[in-house]
């Protein structure tokens, strides 16, 4: 009796270009080679969230990943209800004894872009564009400042917000408009993690002829020439690799947080940007990830005190 | 003589109302013809199907003797007919000139057509005396000032049958004898004139025949010359209408209202009162003569608490009863006060102060009263309106219908009837028959004398002058927001009123 | 963080984005100077959008994106039309179910069409061409010129002039041709218009048909110029702030786009304030300065511009009686 | 305009025509999106309403409904256009947490939920006051001022949150969950019938609440001075009605029913306030009041209706993953069209029928 598996997307959708639809391909790769199909859902609204586990504990569903902090609490809230179920939280922590919680060092990935950021600019001046403010998206700019400013500490950065409620995923206007203004005064390297507000963010780079980096999954294809990295959060592999424990009978419940060592985050080089990482960078952005992996270098991570000490 | 207008077996219906009845006269061109008949016989509907404006159901209208589908105002306009509405068809915050050449502006552009039209309207003016500044908004006019415009605009537009629908009602008598003065103009170059009114001696004064209406037919049909006041009433009414009432010997008691040295210069630094003195007694009916615009709206306005415009301001003492009115602070909730001292308020606008036309019959009957409990019990609601729906002949008799779906002299009734029904001390009337038929003024009259009898002080605005000398005890007059002058109904004389009323003392 | 405001990289943003606010807001001046009060503004600029966008991407040419968009926003104010001046029915009501309509059927049709998640794909080169003034090579030397030929006024798509273009237009139209006295008319009283033999109805669906080619450029501009692309719900609430500019403009075409700029030119300031460490506060946070555009209008409205009166008729069907 | 039609014929059968207008066109999108409409349907009710969870989750998104549509109705009865409901619900949320993070230890749940839920009126009136305040003194147009409180709701709300709530060390933008005791009683812990939803104690008071709204409007002279001066500023001032008195309580009262709103999902399903908590159901309140015509009943039936939109929708989009979940954004706006925007549609058409029926004496 093989186990059922389903995948709750929270209302980014699982065509956002970014985390949800990183897990959507970790599942289809999951699906393609095992043959396994799995059911996928998108919430609507938070209150949602919990109807849309119980749901689909009650069915017989044996896995549910949740995709997005969001889930965290109704995650929490459901599991205590059906302790046979196994749950998987991405993107949030949540307590109980059939449910693994999977977090992501964004900072170390976020590190790494930075180092090439720095590296790259000529301006010295770097952009940072997030969607709302929230503790995720200061452990980005946490993160890439701190790699910037280990390059040279003179590198300023610019960052900005969209907005403040949901439509700041989906503004690329604005997400354009704040990309145009960082580049005004200056800027020729912006990182964009906002969703879909950032893709506008992608495209204004790519009219003025500057560098963006991308998050979440490899963006590196969207614009290439333009695109000088991503920085990639394994949301994917997290998903394949719970399905396949799931399946062969080795899944465990717990904290795991996934940094670089276990694969979790990374920076993307591939023939997209290539032309645009020298092999000083690609050396220095090594460099970097062998000090961290080796614990030479401390990324700091904003959300263990609240602080970015920078 | 050839007929310019010919309405052959027209008939429209509203829902349950059928409205116009196989109607059936002639107007003959080069004439004023006079239509009358009570609120709700179907005058206002008849001409507005002339003007395009409803569809009739049934029937043929002939214009100079063809028959015409007149679909729209516009179609009415190109076959030379302009209508003047009771309520006027102009843009407030427009200017006159625009008001205008509105639907008739020659060009594309504006400000080019503007000189000519100008140009135009001049000539019109100087022939036929009309007084008209162009670019004066229409908000600031006065009603004379925008009927005038009115009519202009149809004159402008070369209109050779043209309707007035109770054009005198609101306007004071010198204005109608410059209306009048008009229309027989209009006469002379061969036009035609179709008037609807319920003054009974202006039809006998300008025009050439008459059509009476009730409940949507046509009851009569007469050359005015041979006719005369008692018989169009009785044809209007169905029955004999007492143009005389009977009154009882003045017994006026203790001074109710008492006004000293009231003063109110509005934000523009304007006065429109200066130093009015007067006092009402129980049991008197004092009346204000004056053309409209001289302050007596203010002066009613002021006792009733409703005068709460920004930048006024208000000097002078006002007692009821014992208590003294404070100006000083503007409080928005004085009209309800003061109805707790006994004042009753029958304002001059009704349809736009008095009632809300969205709320039905039986609570209208609460506005201005709805402070006095915190439950309203709709059933004790329902059946006092009822009550007074009854005492006041109010139709139809149905306490739940929207009072939009009254006539609007039945609307009257109900302001009256509520304002009466309070059992006022102090009751401040304005222009308590305007626009209202013959049979219900004698309704309204009979109420007012009856509450005078009672003891009830009362203050009335009008500027009918025959209604004034039907109920006054005292009469003051007003002119340029001063009293100019005060006489017993003993001392009643027309001329001196009027000289009065023209600021013309001693 | 950088020491200083940058005056110049403000005012070029504030005429960058401004045309969304501008034809969307002139739009809303068409049709509620009519008389009818337009909520849709959100919607249609997102149906048009998406119509842009797809249509771009199609046939490689955004003049026919535009044209897509300016008859699907065209065939809305058409049932907007028969809604408010046939039907006499809500006017709010209809453009709440218009903007809700919208917002989840140009996400299915998107998703149907690209499989991208709500998105378009992105129209790369099929955009349109960023006008320049001739002879750069001579004015690009001397700084100040260079900015205000080659950033200011220059460096703009042709819907950024016709937007600017489009403001003496609208007032000249407005206020001193003969369909603008009708409109006017129209919307203040249309029982006098109707009177003066004016058709109420075919002029209140005339001013739709306006506001609906200028509402569909609003959502074009979004799509084809300021992202390069469409995705769902990018209007993103640019239909409201348009009609709060409407508001706080009196309904008059100056003053809308003055609201529109200053709307423009606080958003502007706001992504430059970010992260700046001011004198005696610090450094304000993300969150609070996003607030500035929207304080500011709030203030603005109850200090110098209280008191703005719409047209009378605004809202209410025109029935034939009195 | 169909005031020749029977109460029957406008209250039940023209709204009836309409709804089905609605689904007809849905129908077809479901059609073209390649699944069969008449089985779509049947999911749906089955799942909104032909089970007793189902029923308990339609009615728990209606409960929420039903307050944002009573906040946005007595305003209208007061001629203001209050589109500021979600951001007063946004901060009677904020309201309602600050009592229970400082209390949910100290105090027993009898004295802490109703201070929780005066909080939450408490902040909805207090961020409705301020529009309120200019309308009425200064003059400024009220929905202009709603919308711009709207966002700027949202951005303190956001600062608060991320500066102060946050517990140390979470990711989650929202606040610590409340302690048990502070979580609103659940119907089904009173009629296990119900099964397992989170519908409760705002439910009771929603209904509550509804008939307090329809007997104070209409049957109090508050009501009466409400309504008077939203049909006519010339007339309340007649009738010394203070408007700007009349302006500020009813956005004040209008702001309560909104910041009430809050309850439902913090207090009685999520136990913590996160980052827009609301999901727009301000927006949907100004669906519900105009399609609801601002009568109790009506507020009740929309409402309903929304709930199970949601909650039938929600479900067909998990069972046909052809049928994305914004399929039903669309349905929602689609009868929001028909049955509040095109309501009198068939009306002529309806007349006519029965006219000829009953003979031409109608
Ligand atoms: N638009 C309408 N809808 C329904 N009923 C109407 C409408 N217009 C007029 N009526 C009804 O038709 C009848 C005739 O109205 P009309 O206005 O023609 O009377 P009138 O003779 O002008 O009265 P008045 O002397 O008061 O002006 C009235 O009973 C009125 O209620
Ligand atoms: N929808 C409607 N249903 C029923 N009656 C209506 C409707 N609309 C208007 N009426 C009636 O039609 C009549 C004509 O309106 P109008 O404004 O001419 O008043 P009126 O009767 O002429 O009164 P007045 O002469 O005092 O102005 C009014 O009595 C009004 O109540
Ligand atoms: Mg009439
Ligand atoms: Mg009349």
């Amino acid at each position: 009796n093989q186990p059922k598996y389903a995948l709750v997307y929270d209302a980014g959708g699982k065509f956002d270009r970014s985390f949800n639809q990183s897990a959507y391909e970790g599942a289809e790769r999951f699906k393609k080679d095992t043959k396994i199909s799995y059911i996928d859902v998108q919430v609507m609204s938070n209150a949602q969230g919990e109807q849309v586990l119980r749901n689909l504990a009650r069915k017989g569903i044996d896995l549910i990943a949740a995709i997005g902090f969001t889930h965290a609490q109704q995650v929490q809230t459901v599991a205590k209800e059906f302790p046979k179920t196994k749950f998987l939280i991405v993107d949030g922590s949540a307590n109980g004894a059939n449910v693994s919680s999977i977090l992501f060092k964004e900072q170390e990935g976020s590190y790494l872009v930075g180092v090439a950021a720095a590296m790259a600019s000529k301006s010295k001046k770097l952009g940072f564009i997030g969607g709302i403010d929230i503790p995720l998206i200061r452990a980005f700019v946490c993160g890439y400042t701190q790699g910037a400013k280990s390059v040279d500490a003179k590198v300023d950065v610019a960052q900005n917000v969209v907005g403040t409620t949901a439509t700041a995923w989906n503004d690329p206007a604005k997400g354009g408009e704040l990309a145009r203004a960082q580049m005004e005064r200056g800027v020729d390297v912006i990182f964009a993690a906002a969703g879909g507000s950032g893709m506008g963010a992608l495209q204004a780079v790519k009219e003025k002829g500057k560098m963006a980096i991308g998050v979440d999954s490899n963006q590196n294809y969207l614009f290439p020439g333009v695109m000088l990295t991503s920085m990639v959060k394994r949301v994917d592999n997290a998903i394949y690799d719970s399905f396949m424990q799931m399946k062969n009978g080795t899944w465990k419940a717990g904290v795991s947080n996934l940094g670089l060592k276990e694969g979790g985050v990374d920076w993307a080089l591939d023939k997209d940007n290539r032309s645009l990482i020298t092999p000083e960078i690609e050396k220095r952005v090594n460099t970097a990830k062998q000090d961290i992996l080796n614990g030479k270098v401390k990324v700091i991570d904003y959300r263990e005190a609240s602080r970015c000490p920078l | 003589m050839s007929t310019a207008v010919e309405f052959r077996q027209v008939s429209k219906r509203f829902g349950k109302v059928l409205a116009n009845d196989a109607v059936s006269f002639a107007i003959a061109r080069g004439t004023i013809h006079g239509i009358i008949g009570e609120n709700g016989a179907g005058k206002s509907t008849l001409m507005s199907i002339l003007y395009g404006y409803y569809q009739a159901d049934a029937g043929d209208i002939l214009i100079h003797g063809e028959v015409r589908n007149i679909r729209n105002s516009h179609a009415a306009i190109e076959l030379g007919i302009g209508m003047v509405h009771q309520h006027f068809m102009l843009v407030e915050d427009m200017t006159v000139l625009d008001n205008i050449m509105l639907g008739m502006e020659g060009g594309f552009r504006l400000r080019s057509q503007r000189s000519r039209i100008a140009l135009e309207l001049a000539s019109l003016c100087a022939d036929y005396g009309l007084e008209i500044k162009l670019d004066a908004r229409i908000n600031t006019l006065s009603v004379g000032e925008q009927q005038r415009v009115e009519i202009l605009k149809q004159l402008y537009r070369n209109a050779n049958i043209l309707i007035l629908d109770e054009p005198t009602a609101v306007l004071t008598p010198q204005e109608a004898d410059a209306l009048f003065v008009i229309l027989r103009l209009f006469k002379q170059q061969g036009k035609t004139v179709i008037l609807i009114t319920h003054k009974l001696p202006e039809i006998l004064a300008i025009t050439d025949a008459v059509t009476v209406m009730r409940a949507g037919g046509v009851v009569a049909a007469v050359e005015t010359a041979s006719t005369n006041q008692e018989d169009l009433a009785y044809k209007m009414v169905g029955r004999s209408v007492a143009t005389e009432l009977p009154r009882q010997p003045l017994s006026a008691g203790v001074s109710v209202l008492q006004v000293d040295d009231l003063c109110l210069q509005n934000a523009q630094g304007v006065h429109l009162l200066s130093a009015v003195n007067f006092s009402v007694q129980a049991g008197e009916i004092v009346a204000i003569a004056g053309v409209s615009g001289n302050g007596q709206s203010e002066l009613l306005e002021i006792l009733a608490g409703m005068r709460n415009q920004p930048g006024d301001k208000i000097s002078g003492n006002v007692q009821i009863h014992d208590t003294r009115l404070n100006f000083e602070k503007k409080d928005p909730t004085l009209a309800a006060k003061l109805r707790k001292l006994g004042v009753s308020h029958v304002p001059e606008d009704r349809l736009r102060d008095g009632v809300i036309k969205e709320f039905p019959v039986w609570e209208n009957i609460l506005l201005g009263q709805q402070s006095t409990q915190i439950y309203l019990d709709k059933k004790k609601c329902v059946a006092l309106s009822d009550a007074l729906l009854a005492q006041f002949e109010v139709r139809p008799l149905d306490s739940h219908l929207r009072l939009s779906q009254l006539s609007g002299g039945n609307q009257q009734k109900i302001v009256l009837a509520r304002e009466i029904a309070a059992r006022p001390t102090l009751m401040l009337v304005g222009q308590p028959t305007r626009g209202v038929d013959i049979g219900t003024i004698q309704r309204i009259h009979t109420e007012l004398l009856a509450l005078r009898d009672a003891g009830v002080a009362i203050l009335l605005v009008s500027a009918e002058l025959e209604e004034i000398r039907a109920l006054a005890d005292r009469i003051l007059v007003m002119s340029g927001g001063r009293i100019t002058g005060e006489l017993s109904i003993a001392d009643y004389d027309t001329t001196r009123i009027g000289l009065l009323m023209g600021g013309l003392h001693k | 963080m950088f020491d200083d405001f940058q005056f110049s990289t403000i005012l070029v943003a504030t005429i960058r984005s401004a045309p969304v606010l501008l034809f969307a807001a002139f739009a809303g001046v068409f049709a509620e100077r009519s008389g009818i009060i337009d909520l849709a503004l959100e919607g249609k600029m997102l149906a048009s959008a998406f119509v842009a966008a797809a249509c771009t991407y199609a046939t490689q040419n955004p003049y026919l994106g535009v044209a897509a968009g300016i008859l699907v926003s065209c065939l809305i104010v058409l049932l907007q039309g028969y809604v408010a001046i046939n039907q006499k029915g809500n006017q709010l009501v209809f453009g709440i179910a218009i903007n809700i309509a919208m917002s989840g059927l140009t996400f299915v049709l998107a998703q149907y069409f690209f499989q991208l998640g709500g998105r378009s794909p992105d129209l790369g080169a099929a955009r349109f061409a960023v006008w320049n003034f001739p002879f750069a090579d001579w004015w690009s030397t001397i700084p100040a010129l260079n900015w205000l030929l080659g950033k200011f006024l220059g460096g703009h798509t042709v819907l950024v002039y016709l937007a600017f273009a489009l403001i003496p237009c609208l007032h000249w139209l407005i206020n001193h041709s003969r369909f603008g006295l009708r409109l006017r008319a129209v919307g203040e009283n249309p029982h006098a218009a109707d009177a003066a033999g004016i058709n109420v109805a075919q002029t209140r669906y005339l001013a739709l048909l306006c506001g609906g080619v200028l509402c569909s450029l609003s959502g074009a501009y979004l799509a084809i110029v300021q992202s390069g692309f469409f995705l769902r719900d990018m209007s993103a609430g640019n239909g409201f702030l348009a009609l709060t500019a409407m508001v706080f403009g009196n309904w008059r075409p100056l003053q809308t786009a003055l609201g529109c700029l200053m709307f423009g030119f606080f958003a502007a300031l706001q992504i430059q304030m970010e992260g700046v460490a001011f004198p005696v506060v610090g450094q304000i946070p993300g969150s609070l300065i996003q607030m500035l555009p929207f304080v500011v209008t709030v203030v603005v409205l109850a200090g110098v511009m209280a008191k703005s009166v719409g047209p009378k008729a605004l809202g209410v069907p025109f029935v034939k009686s009195r | 305009m169909n005031s020749d039609l029977p109460r029957w014929a406008t209250n039940v059968a023209l709204p009836m025509l309409n709804l089905l207008s609605a689904m007809l066109v849905a129908a077809g999108v479901i059609y073209l999106l390649g699944e069969s409409p008449i089985e779509a349907l049947g999911i749906m009710l089955r799942s909104a309403l032909g089970n007793v969870e189902g029923f308990g989750y339609t009615l728990f998104y209606a409960t929420t409904f039903i307050f944002t549509g009573l906040s946005v109705s007595i305003a209208m009865q007061a001629g203001l256009f209050n589109i500021g409901s979600d951001g007063q619900m946004y901060l009677g949320g904020l309201g309602l947490t600050l009592v229970m993070l400082q209390f949910d230890a100290s105090l027993p749940a009898w004295i802490l939920i109703p201070l929780a839920m005066s909080a939450a009126a408490v902040f909805g009136a207090a961020w409705a006051f301020i529009p309120g305040y200019l309308q009425a003194k200064r003059g400024s147009h009220v929905v202009v001022t709603t919308i711009m409180f709207n966002f700027i709701a949202a951005s303190l709300m956001n600062f608060i949150i991320i500066t102060y709530m946050i517990p140390v060390g979470e990711q989650n933008p929202a606040s610590r969950v409340f302690a048990e005791n502070a979580w609103l009683p659940r119907l089904n812990s009173l009629l296990p019938a119900l099964g397992d939803t989170p519908l409760n104690l705002t439910f009771i008071c929603a209904v509550i609440c509804l008939f307090a709204y329809g007997l104070i409007v209409w049957r109090t002279r508050w009501g009466y001075a409400l309504r008077a001066a939203g049909k006519s500023a010339h007339a309340a001032q007649y009738a010394g009605i203070s408007i700007a008195t009349v302006i500020i309580v009813t956005m004040l009262v209008s702001g309560a029913f909104a910041g009430a709103a809050a309850m439902n999902s913090l207090a009685g399903s999520m136990h913590y306030l996160s980052l827009n908590f609301t999901s727009g159901a301000g927006f949907i309140g100004i669906a519900v009041a105009l399609m609801g015509r601002q009568h109790p009943v009506g507020i009740f039936m929309s409402a309903l209706l929304f709930g199970i939109l949601i909650q039938g929708g929600f479900d067909l989009s998990l069972e046909k993953s052809n049928i994305p979940a914004e399929t039903f954004v669309f349905i929602q706006g689609l009868i929001i069209l028909f049955c509040g925007a095109m309501e009198n549609m068939y009306a002529p058409a309806l007349s006519r029928l029965l006219n000829r029926k009953w003979g031409n004496n109608v």
